[in-house]
């Protein structure tokens, strides 16, 4: 008997707490998408504990999609990290603050 | 019962007239003389709906001219005029309004668009006072806050800017309340009939609801018609904007605008929360009383002549109000007629005011003095004005305070002698402006300035006329207003309202 | 009777609007003679009207002109009531008027504004014969109004002076308060009779209740007081004299000013229902005629002596209404119109030859100079102090002898007041024309020079109507007299009788006597100069402080508490807590602007702390 | 095993076939014609393709009309009323940015063809929000359009606050869709599907008794949307990515976004989630109450007039939420109403603004509009209509957009919302209206005059001939709204 | 949901065990390394619990595309970038700037968390059919997944699968516009 969901589904939480926590303390905006990351791959385990219980496949499925959407993200991001290092020659968020109020 | 189209051009004709002012503002002249055509249009045809206009319809149905074309069923949207004795001078002083600010205050720069503006107020206006429907009615009183804020702060004084600022912001956060409130009566209306929305004034004023309910819609109806009439303490827009506009925005704002504050408190909550109005009268009438005094007071230590008129109108207004909340058919008379006396008054006192500040290029009391004696028929006939203002027996201001004074006293006897008071403040803080203004010595440039000139003189006339005219003959007046009144009274009378 | 009692009315109106609208293109003299033969038609109409009524059984005419105000139960006709009493101060009015009217051509030749004089003139007959022949009150009160009206253009006649200005919107002040009272009593009298007019609140006056018809009375000494100059609302009407002289005459001495006695006495039968009501009245017209009376002994103006005296007679007037003397009150009325029109015409006539110099202290020895005035100025002297058989000695002996039967108290108090008259009217009859000449400064070294006839002539009229004004109510005569005349008007009169002669005859050789001890005290103290004894006190000089009362009691707390409400109320409180929303929107606007910091990763703690509420409440809501 | 694929009412795609068609056809072009793809022709086909596609929804229009919503593509779309409108405004909404953006493109000197291949697929995932009857399918669509526009954002390479504004909406939004994808998976988890028929077939069948999992995702999926409407506190981004985006891109973003945000939300709230409306309805209170009033004041204290107006819409949103709180088919056609009317009035706003900004996209400060309306009357008068519009006068669309949402919360029982709601805009009344006094302030008359170039002036004329002939005569699209509303799938 | 008696064998308890190590201990790396190598590096350990955990719950095939996809393409992705911008230097853990932002990080994400597993737990349905789309087929492990899976994404989640194409063509478009060099454009060369 496998363990219960539950278990996987509080470690998914934690995985998306601890990604989020990440997302708010980093300054580095590659930091940052790997806290996305982190919280997008709490999100997939979630589906497949889910798709475990529900014994059903759509939760599986789910995660492909979930999975192909971080690597669009990743790409447009990395490639807006790009542009903006090439004007500031730095990846710290907290540098991108001219505009405010 | 006659034809709506007559109601309906009273709204046309001034907007096909702004559109024209506007197509002509290059031409010199032009557009001024298509707004005085279509100002004169509009006169004639307020006149004619004047003689037209049928008191005694079947029963004691006192609306004329109705019809009903709903719009947009969604939105309970539709297009529903009539008319009675209460709107009916209101018409009219809506149109004199107009062609007076505009013979007697014309402004010439960028005069197309002055006059456009203008027109397009008095279409608005003229759509609130028809406006057979409650959500009609607050479109068209929305609406005129557009004109006027271009009015005020495109041709205003040196602080017109604030001024259009204040006015607006105040008018429109009280229309918030009284959107809340339709919006609220339309639905109350809709779900115990589980009819189609509709705000038709006739269909709600027979929605029954609870006194608590009566009485928050009350008060929110209330708020946004005190700020435009002013009542007292919701009136402080009124001194700094009626003293930056031009003087056809002051005419148009406290004239004629102001009265559809008024007019909304007698129409759309006395008559329509009559469960209501007996709770909040004794709250209102101290407001007005309050309003009376306060606003003489005021008035009397004003440094700025349209200053002084704004408190004044407030003092005026307050009388209005203590007519109308008095609950008596006589004092709701003489208010209605308070609302056409004050307008045609007020016209005076800012067109006379206009007309010194055209030649002194000022409206600050201190700066002027001893005009009586460069000036003799301009100061008589300011004084014509001014006695109306306080009252005097035989001109018109007299009949309508006295008509409110003698019916607030049969029900709130206490509020009526306070009131009676207000007569005698009147009279302090006009004579003491007159006396400021007018008596003396002219020195300096006060001694150079020219008398009333004939065209002046003759914008004029129609204001001396009137108040000369209802002061001694009010009677074809009165029994027009009177069967309509009556028949509001007799709607709200179960609520405990004295004939 | 109609028509005619119509035209009466119409006829100073004709006058002002044809002086209003063809004046520009008359002389001047047209214009005085136009304005003057109107009003002489208005008497000849009222003379002929008059002798109608006589013929009238019920002596009460109603005349409907046309329906004024007219909604719910409120029916304000415009209508006129023709009766003995209306009559008789129509035929006053208009008669004096007609004088006054004469007098003035002359005393205002060559001034700038001579037609608006005129003008002014006329519609003031118009709103006096209106207020008297008015059918009911709210007529009255446009009448009220009306003359109030024109006395305020009167008296600041001269506006480019700023003390005639001042005075004239005193005058229409004080009116005002007054009128708030007249306002008080027809609301009461309208809210328990349902209607306005005399006739009718007469018949209704039964069903007033004790305290009610109380109200109504004070309310009605209220506008009585501001009319009629009486305490407390008194104090205007010194101020008054700095309209011309004969508008002083006129308004400020014959007519208007006793339009409050006039409505007190239309009232009567209101009256009668309120034994404080009346007390008071007696109590305040006693008082005023005492303390005006006071202050004229120590004036140094000699319109303003006169004008005290007015104050001062028409308290006895006032007097006499409260202790039910209706008649007389009426009779005293007359009279004293005859001779203080005669006085003030006279003053007037003085001044004119002294170059407009009123100060008693720079008149003296005009008595050669002026041969038609001095004795004319005499007889009103004498009339006035009550010397018989002059009609002062009548009026006022009527007024006492009635004072005494209802108190004695209030009585003494008459005769106090008859003695300062006969004392402050023989001063200024010293200082003017008696002593040495102290008016060479003013004359510019000439020699006063008499009137033209136009001002003479209706002095020596006056003067004749004071000498005999005395027959229109003798005493022994009961009958075909004025008070019988007047009975019908009054209806119940409440004095408990009249005094048997013998009493009659002892009150009257009091009165005789204190006008002879009066007149010989004042010779003998301001025979020698016009200086001011020591032990006068400028307290009377300054009418009791009375001003100086009101300025601290009423008139500086208002103003104060005015600019209070313009400086502090209006910006900082009213506008204030609509401006502290904005301002505080704004506030909180600045604040959040500093979470708005452009950090990102603040826009994500946001986002995060925005879930976390969200999810609390959730947590909450499921338990 | 033998898999059917499921059948395909290829007219309910039609439209987004149309769309990332045109974007493919134009992407192809310039890979192989290596930049003679004009920015006339890329505009042109661009307009086309939004034309064809807004031809579409009439074609749909009627056979929702004749048959009623339909799910179609295993239930993962739907079409019905509310779609086929809802996609009808993005896709004139595309038309009218297009316009405005190809003027924009040649005063910039930037390739017009990119920015049309990105701002159709923008579109297309605004479309297929509308459509979309999953919660994988939203967010799929959630993210196309979102992609689109972080690129979108950071086309202005010449000011490094487009850039700045890129990377920060691109964080913000990454972390707004995990919070949201979370929700669709703890929604999964607790109704056993992410298809929004199933959810609320499960949800009507189901007696729940402690919905805690549902209420947790629910919650997640709020965030998300509120995230995305820009509603306060979830609203920060909005500002700061407004400013920073090329103008012509605000205006396409405060348009499309709205509409095809708040239309996913409706669908997902109402279809999916009704049965919880007075779990939520307390929720939506509070962020309407925030959004209206914190968006007011802020757009009070703003200089830069992209700020302002982002406020502005932040603002109108909280207007938008009201319609989802009222929950009922008054409130989703209110909704439905106020983002039909707002979007034609913002792209014309932003297409204003364009022109004023200059070369170099910069001069925002409210300072450049004193006395426009002066020096250009016809254009400052346009400005001024569509200020007071979203002021909501009458005799605009914007005052009927108000009335709609308004009364449909006062329908719905709660006029204190309605008041604060109003109180939020009589507050936002100030700025449009300081606004509009600048614009017609006389100093500053020799400031240079604004050329409008023609498609620019379309656009601005369309946006004001519709928010006029609207205001005045609403019957029509208000009939419309409801009747969509009516044909909503359940 | 939580609250179930211990019947489980400890095999998948060491399972959970490990994968919950693996995945918190990689998570914890990636927000506390300093050097984005580094936590690139331990992205990947998190990516690698995640698949153990896939596994442990018959998500064979996903747990593949989990090492394939995450950590061979886009953890590599990221290490790319980050050594061709060359910012693998220290990024200042100790000190923020934002004053609080850690406390109110930690508070939120706290709340958030445990709101969320609170809500989880407190979860309970009367009837517990679920509206399941495989409609009676038990999840299956092996190739069989595989194919069910295959099965769900064409036909269930067939438009998604569509939608995904137009997600990658524009991710990718749109990534080349941005690392484009910058290019200050000839006037000449813009044909209008």
């Amino acid at each position: 008997m496998n363990v219960p969901a539950a278990w996987y589904l509080v470690l998914a939480a934690l995985l998306f707490g601890v990604g989020a926590f990440g997302l708010l303390t980093k300054r580095s905006a590659l930091i940052m998408f790997m806290c996305v990351e982190l919280m997008l791959n709490a999100v997939n385990l979630t589906f497949v504990t889910f798709a475990r219980t529900l014994s059903d496949v759509g939760g599986q499925a789910t995660v492909f999609f979930v999975m192909v959407v971080a690597a669009a993200e990743v790409t447009v991001g990395l490639g807006i990290v790009v542009a903006v290092f090439r004007r500031r020659s730095s990846t710290s968020v907290d540098e991108l603050s001219e505009m405010k109020g | 019962m006659h034809s709506s189209l007559w109601l309906t051009l009273l709204i046309v004709v001034p907007l096909a007239g702004a559109l024209g002012s506007m197509l002509t503002r290059k031409i010199e002249g032009r557009a001024y003389a298509v707004a005085v055509v279509a100002a004169s249009v509009e006169m004639v045809l307020t006149l004619v709906i004047a003689v037209l206009y049928n008191n005694h319809i079947a029963g004691a149905q006192t609306f004329d001219f109705a019809t009903r074309h709903v719009l947009s069923a969604p939105f309970g949207l539709a297009y529903d005029v009539a008319l009675d004795g209460i709107s009916l001078f209101m018409v009219v002083l809506c149109a004199l309004v107009l062609l007076l600010a505009l013979l007697g205050a014309r402004d010439k720069r960028r005069e197309g668009e002055f006059v456009s503006w203008l027109l397009l107020l008095t279409s608005f206006t003229m759509g609130s006072f028809v406006a057979h429907d409650f959500l009609e009615f607050f479109i068209f009183f929305e609406l005129t806050l557009v004109p006027t804020y271009f009015i005020v702060s495109m041709w205003g004084g040196a602080q017109r800017a604030k001024a259009a600022m204040k006015f607006f912001i105040y008018t429109f956060t009280g229309s918030v309340f009284l959107f809340a409130g339709v919006l609220y009566l339309g639905f109350l209306h809709q779900h115990e009939t589980q009819g189609a929305l509709t705000f038709a004034y006739s269909a709600l004023s027979a929605t029954s609801m609870s006194h608590g309910v009566a009485v928050w819609l009350f008060i929110a109806f209330a708020i946004a018609f005190a700020v435009k009439a002013p009542i007292w303490p919701l009136h402080t827009w009124s001194p700094i904007s009626y003293a930056e506009a031009p003087t056809a925005g002051s005419i148009e704002m406290s004239a004629l605008l102001a009265k559809l504050g008024s007019y909304g408190l007698l129409r759309f909550t006395i008559g329509l929360l009559p469960l209501a109005f007996v709770t909040m009268r004794p709250i209102i009438l101290t407001l007005a009383v309050i309003g009376i005094l306060y606003g003489s007071a005021l008035a009397c230590v004003t440094p700025d002549l349209k200053r002084l008129v704004a408190y004044s109108s407030l003092a005026q207004m307050s009388f209005i109000t203590l007519g109308l909340m008095a609950g008596s058919k006589i004092a709701m008379v003489g208010a209605v007629l308070l609302m056409f006396n004050h307008g045609v008054i007020t016209i005076g006192f800012f067109l006379i005011i206009g007309f010194v500040e055209r030649r002194r290029a000022t409206a600050t009391i201190k700066d002027l003095s001893g005009l009586q004696g460069p000036m003799p028929v301009m100061a008589a006939l300011f004084t014509v004005v001014m006695l109306a203002s306080i009252g005097l027996p035989g001109l018109s201001g007299f009949v309508s305070e006295y008509l409110i004074l003698i019916g607030t006293f049969a029900t709130h006897a206490w509020w009526g002698v306070f009131g009676a008071f207000g007569v005698v403040a009147a009279a302090v803080y006009l004579l003491w402006g007159y006396q400021r203004v007018f008596h003396g010595r002219a020195t300096g440039a006060n001694a150079e300035v020219s008398d009333a000139s004939t065209k002046e003189r003759w914008v004029l006339a129609p204001v001396i006329v009137l108040i000369i005219v209802l002061g001694v003959f009010p009677h074809p007046v009165l029994e027009r207003i009177s069967p309509s009144v009556q028949q509001l009274i007799a709607h709200v009378a179960p609520a405990g309202v004295s004939k | 009777m109609a028509h005619v009692a119509t035209l009466i009315l119409l006829m100073p109106l004709v006058g002002f609007l044809l002086v209003m609208l063809l004046g520009q293109y008359l002389k001047e003299k047209q214009v005085g003679y136009l304005a003057t033969i109107v009003v002489g038609v208005s008497f000849a109409l009222t003379v002929i009207a008059f002798f109608l009524l006589l013929g009238h059984s019920s002596r009460q005419v109603t005349v409907n002109l046309f329906s004024w105000i007219n909604v719910g139960t409120l029916h304000v006709p415009a209508a006129l009531l023709i009766d003995p009493l209306s009559i008789t101060m129509c035929l006053f009015v208009t008669g004096i008027s007609m004088l006054i009217h004469l007098y003035s051509i002359g005393y205002m030749h060559g001034e700038k504004d001579f037609r608006k004089f005129f003008l002014y003139l006329n519609l003031f007959v118009f709103s006096m014969l209106l207020l008297v022949l008015a059918n009911n009150l709210v007529l009255t009160f446009v009448g009220w109004e009306g003359v109030g009206l024109c006395s305020y253009w009167l008296v600041s006649f001269y506006f480019d002076r700023d003390k005639a200005a001042s005075a004239g919107k005193k005058a229409f002040i004080y009116n005002r308060v007054g009128d708030v009272g007249m306002l008080v009593a027809m609301f009461l009298l309208f809210s328990r009779t349902h209607t306005l007019t005399y006739l009718s609140i007469f018949a209704e006056a039964g069903s007033l209740t004790p305290t009610v018809a109380t109200l109504v009375v004070l309310a009605l000494l209220l506008g009585a007081t501001g009319k009629s100059a009486q305490i407390p609302l008194f104090n205007w009407l010194p101020d008054a004299m700095e309209g011309p002289t004969p508008v002083s005459a006129l308004i400020h001495a014959a007519t208007m000013v006793t339009a409050g006695v006039y409505l007190l006495c239309r009232m009567s039968p209101v009256l009668a229902l309120s034994v404080p009501g009346r007390t008071t009245i007696a109590v305040v017209g006693g008082v005023t005629a005492f303390v005006a009376a006071t202050i004229a002994c120590s004036q140094k103006d000699i319109k303003k002596v006169l004008a005290f005296s007015t104050i001062s007679q028409i308290g006895y007037m006032v007097l006499a209404v409260g202790v039910g003397a209706y008649s007389a009150a009426i009779f005293l009325m007359i009279s004293h119109a005859f001779f203080k029109a005669l006085l003030f015409l006279g003053s007037g006539s003085v001044i004119h030859s002294l170059h407009g110099e009123q100060d008693l202290r720079k008149m003296g020895g005009l008595q050669k100079y002026l041969p038609l005035t001095f004795p004319t100025f005499l007889i009103g002297w004498l009339t006035i102090s009550g010397v018989p058989p002059f009609a002062g000695f009548w009026s006022k002996g009527d007024v006492l002898a009635n004072v005494f039967e209802y108190s004695p108290v209030l009585w003494v108090l008459g005769v106090l007041t008859a003695l300062l008259t006969a004392y402050y009217m023989s001063r200024l009859f010293v200082l003017t024309f008696r002593g040495t000449e102290r008016f060479r400064e003013e004359t510019e070294g000439h020699d006063p020079h008499e009137s033209p006839w136009v001002m003479t002539a209706p002095l020596v009229v006056l003067a004749a109507l004071s000498v005999a004004g005395g027959v229109l109510d003798l005493p022994w005569v009961h009958h075909n007299s004025l008070s019988g005349f007047l009975t019908p008007s009054f209806g119940f009169i409440p004095v408990i009788g009249h005094a048997s002669g013998v009493a009659q005859t002892g009150l009257a050789l009091v009165d005789v006597a204190v006008a002879v001890i009066g007149i010989l005290a004042a010779f003998s103290i301001w025979r020698s100069g016009p200086d001011q004894p020591r032990y006068e006190s400028s307290f009377l000089e300054d009418v009791w402080h009375w001003d100086d009362f009101y300025d601290a009691s009423i008139g500086r707390p208002l103003t104060t508490a005015s600019q209070f409400g313009d400086d502090v109320i209006e910006p900082n409180i009213i506008d204030g807590a609509v401006n502290g929303v904005a301002v505080s929107v704004r506030r909180s606007a600045e604040g959040l602007r500093k979470v708005q910091s452009g950090f990102v990763r603040q826009y994500a703690l946001a986002t995060v702390l925005g879930l976390a509420v969200i999810v609390v409440y959730l947590v909450a809501r499921v338990g | 095993m033998t898999v059917t694929i499921p059948s395909i009412h290829y007219l309910a795609i039609l439209p987004v076939i149309l769309l990332l068609g045109g974007a493919l056809c134009l992407l192809l072009a310039t890979a192989l014609l290596r930049n003679k793809v004009t920015t006339v022709a890329a505009t042109s086909l661009t307009v086309a393709v939004s034309l064809a596609a807004f031809a579409t929804t009439f074609w749909q229009w009627r056979c929702v009309d004749r048959s009623g919503p339909t799910t179609t593509v295993a239930h993962a779309i739907v079409l019905d009323g509310f779609s086929v409108v809802a996609t009808g405004v993005i896709v004139l909404g595309l038309a009218l940015s297009a316009l405005v953006a190809h003027d924009w493109a040649i005063r910039e000197r930037v390739q017009g063809a990119e920015f049309h291949i990105l701002a159709l697929t923008s579109t297309a995932g605004a479309v297929l929000m509308t459509q979309a009857n999953d919660l994988i399918v939203i967010f799929l669509g959630l993210e196309i359009l979102s992609i689109g526009l972080y690129v979108l954002v950071a086309f202005d390479r010449h000011r490094a606050t487009s850039a700045e504004a890129a990377l920060k909406y691109f964080l913000l939004g990454g972390f707004a869709s995990a919070i949201f994808i979370y929700g669709a998976a703890l929604v999964y988890g607790a109704t056993g599907s992410t298809n929004l028929s199933s959810i609320s077939y499960f949800l009507g069948a189901n007696v729940v008794l402690h919905p805690g999992l549902l209420y947790a995702g629910g919650a997640l999926l709020l965030v998300g949307f509120a995230f995305k409407v820009a509603a306060v506190p979830f609203h920060l981004w909005s500002p700061d990515v407004y400013q920073g985006a090329p103008t012509p891109v605000t205006g396409l973003m405060a348009s499309i976004v709205k509409v095809g945000a708040f239309a996913a939300f409706i669908r997902v709230l109402i279809s999916a989630l009704g049965t919880q409306l007075d779990t939520w309805r307390p929720i939506f209170w509070v962020l309407i109450v925030f959004t209206t009033l914190v968006g007011a004041s802020l757009a009070l204290v703003q200089r830069n007039t992209k700020r302002m107006l982002a406020y502005s819409s932040i603002n109108h949103a909280g207007f938008m939420l009201l319609g989802l709180w009222a929950g009922t088919i008054r409130g989703t056609a209110a909704t439905l109403f106020y983002v039909m009317t707002y979007a034609p009035i913002v792209i014309a706003t932003f297409a204003v603004l364009t022109l004023v900004g200059g070369v170099g996209d910069e001069n925002h400060d409210i300072a450049h509009y004193r006395g426009l309306a002066r020096r250009q009357p016809w254009l400052g008068a346009a400005l001024a209509v569509l200020l007071l519009s979203q002021l909501g006068v009458p005799l605009t669309t914007g005052f009927y957009a108000k009335f709609a949402v308004l009364a449909a919360v006062v329908d719905a029982g709660n006029t204190t919302l309605a008041v604060i709601a109003l109180l939020g805009a009589a507050i936002a009344a100030v700025f449009y209206l300081r606004w509009t006094f600048t614009l017609y302030a006389d100093d500053d008359l020799d400031a240079a005059r604004i050329v409008v170039p023609t498609m620019t002036g379309l656009v601005i004329g369309l946006g004001v001939a519709a928010t006029v002939v609207f205001g005045v005569w609403p019957g029509p699209l208000a009939a419309l709204a409801q009747h969509a509303t009516v044909l909503f799938s359940p | 949901m939580l609250g179930v008696t211990l019947q489980y064998t400890w095999p998948s308890i060491l399972i959970f065990a490990t994968s919950a190590l693996l995945i918190l201990v990689g998570a914890i790396g990636v927000i506390t390394l300093a050097n984005p190598v580094h936590a690139a590096l331990s992205l990947i350990m998190t990516l690698f619990g995640v698949a153990v955990a896939f596994v442990a719950q018959s998500a064979d095939f996903l747990a593949a595309v989990q090492i394939i996809v995450y950590a061979g393409a886009i953890v590599v992705l990221f290490l790319f970038v980050i050594m061709f911008l060359g910012v693998d230097r220290r990024d200042s853990v100790t000190v923020d700037p934002l004053v609080g932002q850690r406390v109110f990080a930690a508070v939120g994400v706290l709340i958030t968390v445990a709101g969320l597993i609170t809500l989880m737990a407190r979860s309970h349905w009367v009837t517990g059919a679920m509206s399941v789309s495989t409609h009676g087929h038990a999840l299956t492990t092996g190739s069989q997944n595989v194919k069910q899976l295959g099965t769900a994404i064409f036909t269930t989640y067939l438009f998604a699968f569509e939608a995904t194409a137009a997600l990658l063509i524009i991710a990718v478009v749109g990534a080349v516009m941005l690392a484009r060099r910058e290019r200050v454009p000839n006037p000449e060369e813009i044909d209008v």
